[in-house]
């Protein structure tokens, strides 16, 4: 059997007083989505904070495919193929959607200094393969309207896809959403959803989903995963956890 | 011995002195989030404004010393109406640009109004020093100190203790929050250029009593500065623990460490001290922390 | 109360994002703004509230009247003490500063302590979770904390109109309904609304009447019961199918379904 | 930009920086007016020329560091000392040739830069800002304080000149011509530079150092490269700077210098190639044009006399600062995009 | 009738502006004069501009060519250090001489100089003074001095180092008890001036500027400490009394140059000053600014005549200029007494034999000549 995606060992994670994760396990199997929920607070964002390597926990451990990263920077964890989307955006808003994408792909290319600074060798061939790169995700999103605007100058609920763009840009191995649909009305939460579905078949990347939209968590994940006060009160398939009387309580209300 | 604790009484007290000018970079940051490069200059026009009442005017000092902070926060107020007012809602950053092409504006015009000549300063506090044994204290230096360390305490307060002290801070924080909050901008921006020109003026007494100006002296805008870093940006009391420490090696180093280099160590220790600071605490001793969050 | 006529909104000088809206809020009623991404519902109330300069756009034509005072291109902190208060979208916390101090900053315009502490204790009252956190440093807060105090601090200035940009964003379903809750209790305490939500369900049944906006102009309006009921609206912002059942999001099909309303 | 129903058809057309034909045509004009200026001007003009190619070099350099990176670096004077003498070094004691110097120059520069880059990885915004004007410092500290034999100390450096098989490059003309390769290879590489993905790496950095953690960019490895990058070519600046003075003292690179490099890119609006060379365009002309006619209006005007004339100066040239930023926060260059814009786009508004 | 040109650099708005408009109408009224007198005899008119370099090497070096261009000088007259570095390697290709008006420094000290100053180093100009003093107090063991310097300018810098080398090598004539560095405005001296006191120093050289002056007297009174302070020209006492609100501050305090003092005292530099304010509008007062501008033009002009005598007035080059320098000394009779007789080589920038300083001091609130015509000892190149 071949190691997990994806798997977070009793993470612990305080600041100060706040305990943010409390001894937090979650794995990911390939082609999964997981998704993670629970109320505000609950400490979901830590948790993918954790993965991501931005936040070092206390205790516990992070491992990609088996291969133990915690501790190490982020865009190291990054290069071993963890890309996540943002709760909020964190785009680079005076860029366009295209450039935003392509500095997903910075880590994929090889080119040197000197050879940007004389434009000779393969700087060009690379450019352009990785554009093309870039544009096939953006006609998988249907962003090419969009293409050439500064993000800053987008909606909110554009903005989350070119965040989405970003990440798969990376072509990770892993993808981790910090509540991508937030911000968006019911057709565009489909065209997203859609997305995401795809994302996982076509390109068979396990995605980790934090969502507080019920109608997309409970339609799209495989298996669920709810935290309260930093702590996992409860794991299943979505029809368990619907039912689970602890998170009805804490969470469903 | 003696001579010893005395350079560092002498330290500190100059460290107190760039901790007043410095305390002008802190208080426009802290209201307004601009970092102004242009407060050597603001230094220099407090000076001037000072020269000419006593020297010009030939006021007596109990009149020319309100009337020159009076003027003074005029100064300030108009730097506010004429260049930073129309860029409230644009970046903070293109501000803090505004401030550098003041540098270069008010230099000028100090020359244009004053002119290249070097001045005689007012003698406004005694020039005889303060003796205690062997040891001697300058007289303008202490009392800088002590007005230091009362508008240290005080500002401080206001800033942090009082509800238009959290009104700037707010301002600071994001100027479009806070005037979606209705607070405003403009007036917080003008509060602080009008209390910054002031306390520059307050320092420039200080530093030039009984000594000579020119626009040179606004040099004394950069040796505050690694003060203000040290302290943190946002931090008024911070200024007085910064300053002292400062002064205090800056004065050790000139006179123990510079004679056996025979070099100016003197003059780059407050940089060296400021940069080793940073680099433990990247935000100063007392400065906000940093936030990030994704 | 609050008026738009044919505003038009022009970003840098060149984007016309808003192209001739009119709406019209009154006194004591809950407005709801409906709307794709990029629409122009957070422009129109950036527009209303003056914030639009700080990204570098103008009210380029028509009129916005707030009580009697034309406040197109006004400054943010007049529009405020004209009595409207824009909750902004993008969790705009004061960072550096404690969750209590931004309520603080909130009810600056408060005349004295004692009228301050009570509507500090309202806030915590009606959202306990705030309580718990109030010296929290707000930058450091989770998402939906941030958001629950950015109502917490619009509720402090007491205005008699909140133009508020997606306030369930980032919210537990259960949060939600605590925080329409509030702003049902805030209406009844005779609270305007002016409501931009992506969450068209929840708008829809605490708003009078309602305005759905495509591509910066509005396409649609009528009283919110009655969209509520309309086919579109049912299938494109309240996610049900006309025969009334919640669609699956995994049933979706691929292709181009997008129907452009003609307004 | 093009004009509205152009549009790039490969992806390599889409990347050009000249990218029509008319452009083209432009820009050899521009390239053959320089080339032929010292045939067309007076030395005096050339002699500007000389200073703003040295200018553009050093501020191109600063636009990459503080433009694109957002790392605002007011020591650029003193990187461009730590160039300006290290080709004089170089050039006086070894006789090595320019070719060899300038870039040694840059390198030296860089490594200077690259460890004040470094600072940059804990220290950040306007505390990053302010301690590079350490670096100011500290250069000129060590320049009067290491042993004279080493840089010479108070005493400065005499250069002797470039030259290139024989040939001595001396006088206005052949010097403009070595700075219009050199400061032409510098631009055209800043070019390559912010097209790649490295230039794409900097934007990231300074819109959000967090996300671009996340992109995989190492971020403090990042910003010591901007500083790097920067200061290199500040250091090939000030290697020009060396052989067109053909003296170095510290007192020629100061922090009032840095903050004329800073203001240029202001002037001619952040995070823009062609803005810095406005900008410094912009400047130099003010400055040589108060130079130039200062003289004349103190004489017509003698009532006025010169210290008046002359003070006037440094208020034209901070109010055109503080001007251009007030009317135009984000830069000429700006102000310029949204011209191209609306022509795009006409005649319809949106 | 010929006409040749001169440049004149100057600094209206950098850090000589305080000084500028004296120094430039000194030199100004002596071309006048002298087109008027001499010129008008030998048939030559001088023609002058003035440059604004705001003392900028970069400004300097941008300006050149145009004045090259523009004017073809046969002389430039320049102010001061980043004159010499922007056109110091120059000058020679373009073969145009320049003159200066300040003492020399040792970083322009060299072989086949373009650059020429009519007074030695400051570090001589120390020299000259401090053996003079060490006479006046008469005694074997050396003269204790104390040095302020600061590193804001490297000229400040080699001031101090100069006369280090000098008190190193004639340790029987000078001891120097200490090297005080500070700023251009220093915050204050009181500290460093007790070290000084303590030393036991017998004279203060501040060669550097005006408000280090005012800044190390006011230390020195804090200190009760009675000890001379050495002036220059450029900082010298009417100009650092003036900023100390007044001359009877300075009272037995020095300033010490290889030019005339302008003095209270009825010499034929101040006469031929009046006459200056007199015939040729020079509107400055009688101060050593004044006295310096004037010197520079008197010993230019000298220069250019003895030339013309030598060459005749057509085809007059800045190389024949040059030459004429080495030729003929410039006697003290024709510069009225401005300058001692100064004997150019090619082997310094400066004359190296026969120099003389001047000594000016305070005496009862006026500026008294002290001793004329003191020898400086022999300062070796550092
Ligand atoms: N850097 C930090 N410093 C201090 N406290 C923090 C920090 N980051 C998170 N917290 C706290 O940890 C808790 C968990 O936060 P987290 O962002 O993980 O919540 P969440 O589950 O993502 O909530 P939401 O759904 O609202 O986004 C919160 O109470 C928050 O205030
Ligand atoms: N600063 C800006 N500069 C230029 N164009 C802008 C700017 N801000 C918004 N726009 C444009 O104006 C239009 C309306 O944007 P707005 O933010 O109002 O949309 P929205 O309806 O709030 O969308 P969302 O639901 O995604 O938040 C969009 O097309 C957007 O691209
Ligand atoms: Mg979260
Ligand atoms: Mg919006």
């Amino acid at each position: 059997m071949t190691a997990a995606p994806l798997a977070v060992r009793n993470a612990t994670l305080k600041f100060g007083g706040v305990t943010a994760l409390d001894d937090v396990s979650i794995t990911v199997n390939d082609d999964e989505l997981l998704a993670i929920i629970g109320p505000n607070g609950a400490g979901k964002t830590s948790l993918l904070n954790v993965t991501a390597g931005f936040y070092r926990p206390q205790k516990g451990s992070v491992e990609l495919s088996g291969k133990d990263v915690t501790g190490q920077r982020v865009d190291q964890i990054a290069r071993h193929g963890l890309a996540r989307t943002f709760q909020g955006t964190h785009l680079f808003a005076g860029q366009t959607v295209v450039e935003n994408i392509m500095i997903g792909r910075h880590m994929l290319m090889k080119s040197n200094v000197v050879q940007a600074f004389f434009q000779y060798g393969t700087v060009m061939r690379e450019e352009s393969e990785h554009r093309e790169a870039a544009e096939e995700i953006i006609d998988f999103l249907e962003i090419e309207a969009i293409r050439n605007r500064p993000v800053g100058t987008l909606g909110y609920g554009l903005r989350k896809r070119v965040d989405l763009g970003r990440a798969l840009a990376q072509e990770p191995s892993i993808l981790l959403m910090d509540e991508p649909m937030a911000g968006m009305n019911s057709e565009e939460k489909e065209d997203l959803a859609r997305f995401i579905l795809d994302v996982r078949e076509a390109r068979k990347i396990p995605v980790v989903l934090v969502e507080h939209d019920m109608g997309v968590v409970m339609d799209l994940a495989d298996r669920i995963v709810v935290l309260d006060f930093g702590r996992v009160i409860a794991e299943g398939t979505p029809e368990e956890i619907q039912k689970d009387p602890a998170v009805i309580k804490a969470y469903l209300g | 011995m003696v001579y010893f604790i005395n350079d560092i009484i002498t330290g500190a007290l100059i460290g107190l002195l760039y901790a007043l000018v410095a305390m002008g970079f802190v208080v426009i940051y802290r209201a307004s989030k601009v970092f102004n490069f242009a407060q050597g200059e603001l230094v220099i026009i407090g000076g001037f404004i000072v020269w000419f009442t006593t020297m010009q005017l030939g006021l007596s000092l109990w009149l020319s010393i309100p009337l020159s902070l009076v003027l003074a926060g005029l100064v300030g107020y108009a730097i506010e109406r004429i260049f930073l007012t129309k860029l409230i809602g644009e970046s903070v950053f293109s501000m803090v640009m505004v401030t550098v092409g003041l540098l270069i504006l008010l230099r000028g015009l100090v020359l244009l109004l004053f002119g290249p000549a070097v001045r005689p300063f007012p003698i406004i506090f005694p020039l005889k020093p303060l003796f205690l044994g062997d040891m001697l204290i300058p007289m303008n230096l202490l009392a800088g100190g002590i007005i230091t360390i009362v508008a240290a305490v005080g500002l401080s307060w206001f800033f942090n203790r009082t509800r238009s002290g959290l009104r700037m801070t707010a301002v600071a924080e994001d100027h479009v929050v806070a005037s979606s909050m209705g607070i405003s901008v403009k007036g917080s921006i003008a509060f602080a250029w009008v209390l910054g020109a002031i306390l520059s003026t307050i320092g420039a007494m200080i530093f030039l009593s009984g000594k000579s100006l020119t626009f040179l002296a606004s040099d004394i805008g950069f040796a505050a500065l690694p003060v203000a870093l040290f302290a943190g940006l946002e931090s008024i009391g911070g200024l007085i623990l910064a300053g002292v420490i400062i002064g205090v090696v800056q004065s050790l180093t000139t006179n123990y460490l510079d004679p056996m280099i025979g070099g100016s160590l003197g003059s780059v220790v407050p940089y060296i001290i400021m940069l080793a600071i940073l680099l433990i605490r990247p935000t100063g001793l007392f400065g906000w922390r940093t936030i990030e969050r994704v | 109360m609050l008026e738009l006529n044919n505003v038009e909104v022009t970003y840098s000088d060149v984007i016309l994002a808003l192209k001739g809206v009119s709406m019209n809020v009154k006194e004591g009623q809950c407005v709801a703004l409906l709307g794709g991404n990029g629409a122009g519902k957070s422009t129109t109330l950036k527009a209303i509230s003056g914030t639009l300069k700080s990204e570098d756009g103008t009210v380029s034509a028509g009129s916005i009247i707030l009580d009697g005072t034309p406040v197109q291109n006004m400054e943010a902190s007049n529009v405020v003490k004209n009595g409207l208060v824009h909750v902004m979208e993008g969790r705009r916390v004061l960072r550096h500063l404690t969750s209590e101090q931004n309520l603080i900053v909130g009810g600056h315009m408060v005349p004295n302590a004692a009228e301050l502490k009570k509507r500090l204790d309202h806030v915590y009252t009606l959202m306990p979770r705030l309580a718990d956190l109030r010296n929290r440093t707000s930058g450091f807060m989770s998402g939906g904390e941030q958001q629950l105090l950015l109502i917490g601090r619009a509720m402090m200035a007491k205005p008699k109109i909140i133009a508020i940009d997606e306030p369930s964003l980032g919210l537990a379903p259960m949060m939600i309904r605590d925080v329409y809750e509030v702003l049902k209790q805030l209406k009844s305490e005779g609270t305007t609304f002016f409501l931009v939500e992506q969450n068209s369900a929840a708008a829809l049944s605490i708003a009078d009447y309602a305005y759905v906006m495509e591509n910066g102009r509005i396409v649609m309006d009528g009283p919110a019961d009655k969209l509520a009921n309309n086919e579109d609206i049912k299938e494109f912002y309240l996610g049900v199918t006309a025969s009334g059942e919640r669609k699956s999001y995994r049933e979706i099909k691929h292709y181009r379904r997008r129907k452009r309303w003609l307004g | 930009m093009d004009p509205s129903g152009i549009f790039p058809t490969s992806y390599r057309t889409d990347r050009r920086v000249v990218r029509t034909r008319w452009q083209a045509i432009a820009l050899a004009v521009f390239m053959g007016l320089l080339l032929a200026a010292p045939y067309l001007a007076s030395g005096r003009i050339i002699a500007v020329l000389n200073m703003m190619l040295i200018s553009a070099v050093i501020a191109v350099g600063l636009q990459i560091c503080t433009g694109y990176a957002g790392q605002i670096n007011l020591g650029q004077a003193a990187f461009m000392g730590v160039g300006a003498y290290t080709a004089s070094i170089l050039a006086s004691k070894t006789g090595m040739s320019f070719l060899l110097t300038i870039p040694l120059a840059g390198f030296a520069a860089a490594l200077f830069g690259f460890l004040f880059g470094l600072t940059a990885a804990r220290i950040k915004g306007f505390y990053l800002a302010l301690t590079t004007i350490a670096a100011q410092f500290l250069f000129h500290f060590a320049v009067l304080n290491l042993p004279s034999s080493w840089m010479g100390g108070s005493n400065g450096i005499t250069v002797p000149p470039a030259e290139l098989f024989g040939f001595r490059i001396v006088g206005e003309t052949s010097q403009f011509y070595m700075n219009l390769a050199v400061a032409t290879i510098m631009i055209a590489g800043a070019f390559g530079i912010i097209r790649s993905r490295f230039g794409r790496a900097f934007v990231a950095v300074r819109d959000d150092d967090v996300a671009a953690g996340i992109m995989g960019i190492n971020v403090a490895a990042t910003k010591a490269n901007a500083f790097l990058i920067g200061a290199f070519y500040a250091g090939v600046g000030g290697a020009l700077w060396a052989y067109l003075i053909r003296f170095v003292g510290v007192d020629q690179f100061t922090l009032f210098n840095s903050i004329f490099f800073i203001a240029m890119i202001i002037v001619g609006g952040m995070g823009s190639i062609v803005g810095a060379l406005v900008g410094v365009f912009v400047i130099r002309v003010i400055q040589e044009v108060i130079a130039t006619v200062g003289p004349n209006i103190a004489d017509s005007v003698s009532f006025l006399g010169g210290d008046i004339v002359f003070a006037g100066m440094n208020v034209i040239l901070g109010g055109v600062i503080a001007g251009s930023m007030i009317l135009e926060p984000k830069g000429l260059m700006h102000r310029w995009n949204i011209l191209k814009s609306s022509f795009r786009i006409w005649p319809f508004p949106y | 009738e010929e006409t040749y040109n001169l440049a004149l650099l100057s600094d209206f708005s950098g850090p000589y502006a305080d000084i500028m408009p004296v120094l430039a109408g000194g030199r100004e009224a002596v071309f006048k004069w002298w087109n008027a007198t001499q010129g008008k005899e030998l048939g030559v008119t001088l023609n002058y501009k003035n440059y604004e370099t705001r003392y900028d090497a970069a400004q300097v070096a941008s300006l050149w060519p145009g004045i090259k261009s523009e004017l073809n000088p046969i002389a430039v007259v320049g102010l001061g250090g980043p004159d010499v570095a922007a056109l110091s390697e120059r000058l020679p290709e373009d073969k145009i001489p320049m003159f200066m008006a300040t003492a020399a420094y040792g970083f322009a000290w060299k072989e086949d100089a373009w650059i020429f100053n009519p007074r030695p180093t400051y570090s001589h100009e120390s020299a000259g003074f401090l053996a003079w003093m060490k006479e006046q107090r008469g005694g074997d063991e050396p003269l204790k001095v104390a040095i302020m310097a600061s590193e804001a300018s490297p000229a400040y810098v080699d001031m101090a180092k100069g006369l280090e080398l000098y008190a190193e090598e004639n340790p029987d004539a000078l001891e120097v008890v200490e090297v005080i560095y500070t700023e251009v405005q220093p915050t204050d001296l009181t500290t460093q001036m007790r070290r000084v006191a303590r030393a036991g120093a017998e004279a203060l050289i501040v060669q550097t500027n005006t408000s280090i002056v005012v800044a190390a007297k006011r230390g020195l009174q804090a200190n009760g400490a009675d000890i001379p302070i050495m002036m220059s020209s450029h900082n010298g006492l009417p100009a650092s009394g003036g900023a100390l609100g007044g001359l009877d501050q300075l009272e037995g305090d020095f300033e010490a140059y290889g030019m005339a003092v302008a003095a209270e005292e009825d010499t034929p530099a101040r006469q031929f000053y009046q006459t200056l304010v007199a015939e040729y509008d020079l509107d400055a007062p009688w101060n050593v600014v004044t006295a310096m501008g004037v010197s520079q033009g008197l010993y230019t002009v000298t220069v250019i005549q003895h030339a013309i005598e030598e060459n005749g007035a057509e085809g007059l080059t800045g190389e024949m200029v040059r030459e004429a320098l080495f030729a003929k000394p410039i006697t003290t009779e024709e510069t009225h007494g401005f300058l001692p007789t100064l004997t150019f080589t090619p082997e310094a920038p400066f004359p190296l034999k026969g120099l003389k300083v001047n000594v000016g001091t305070v005496k009862d609130g006026k500026i008294t000549i002290e001793a004329t015509g003191v020898d400086v000892p022999d300062v070796h190149k550092w």
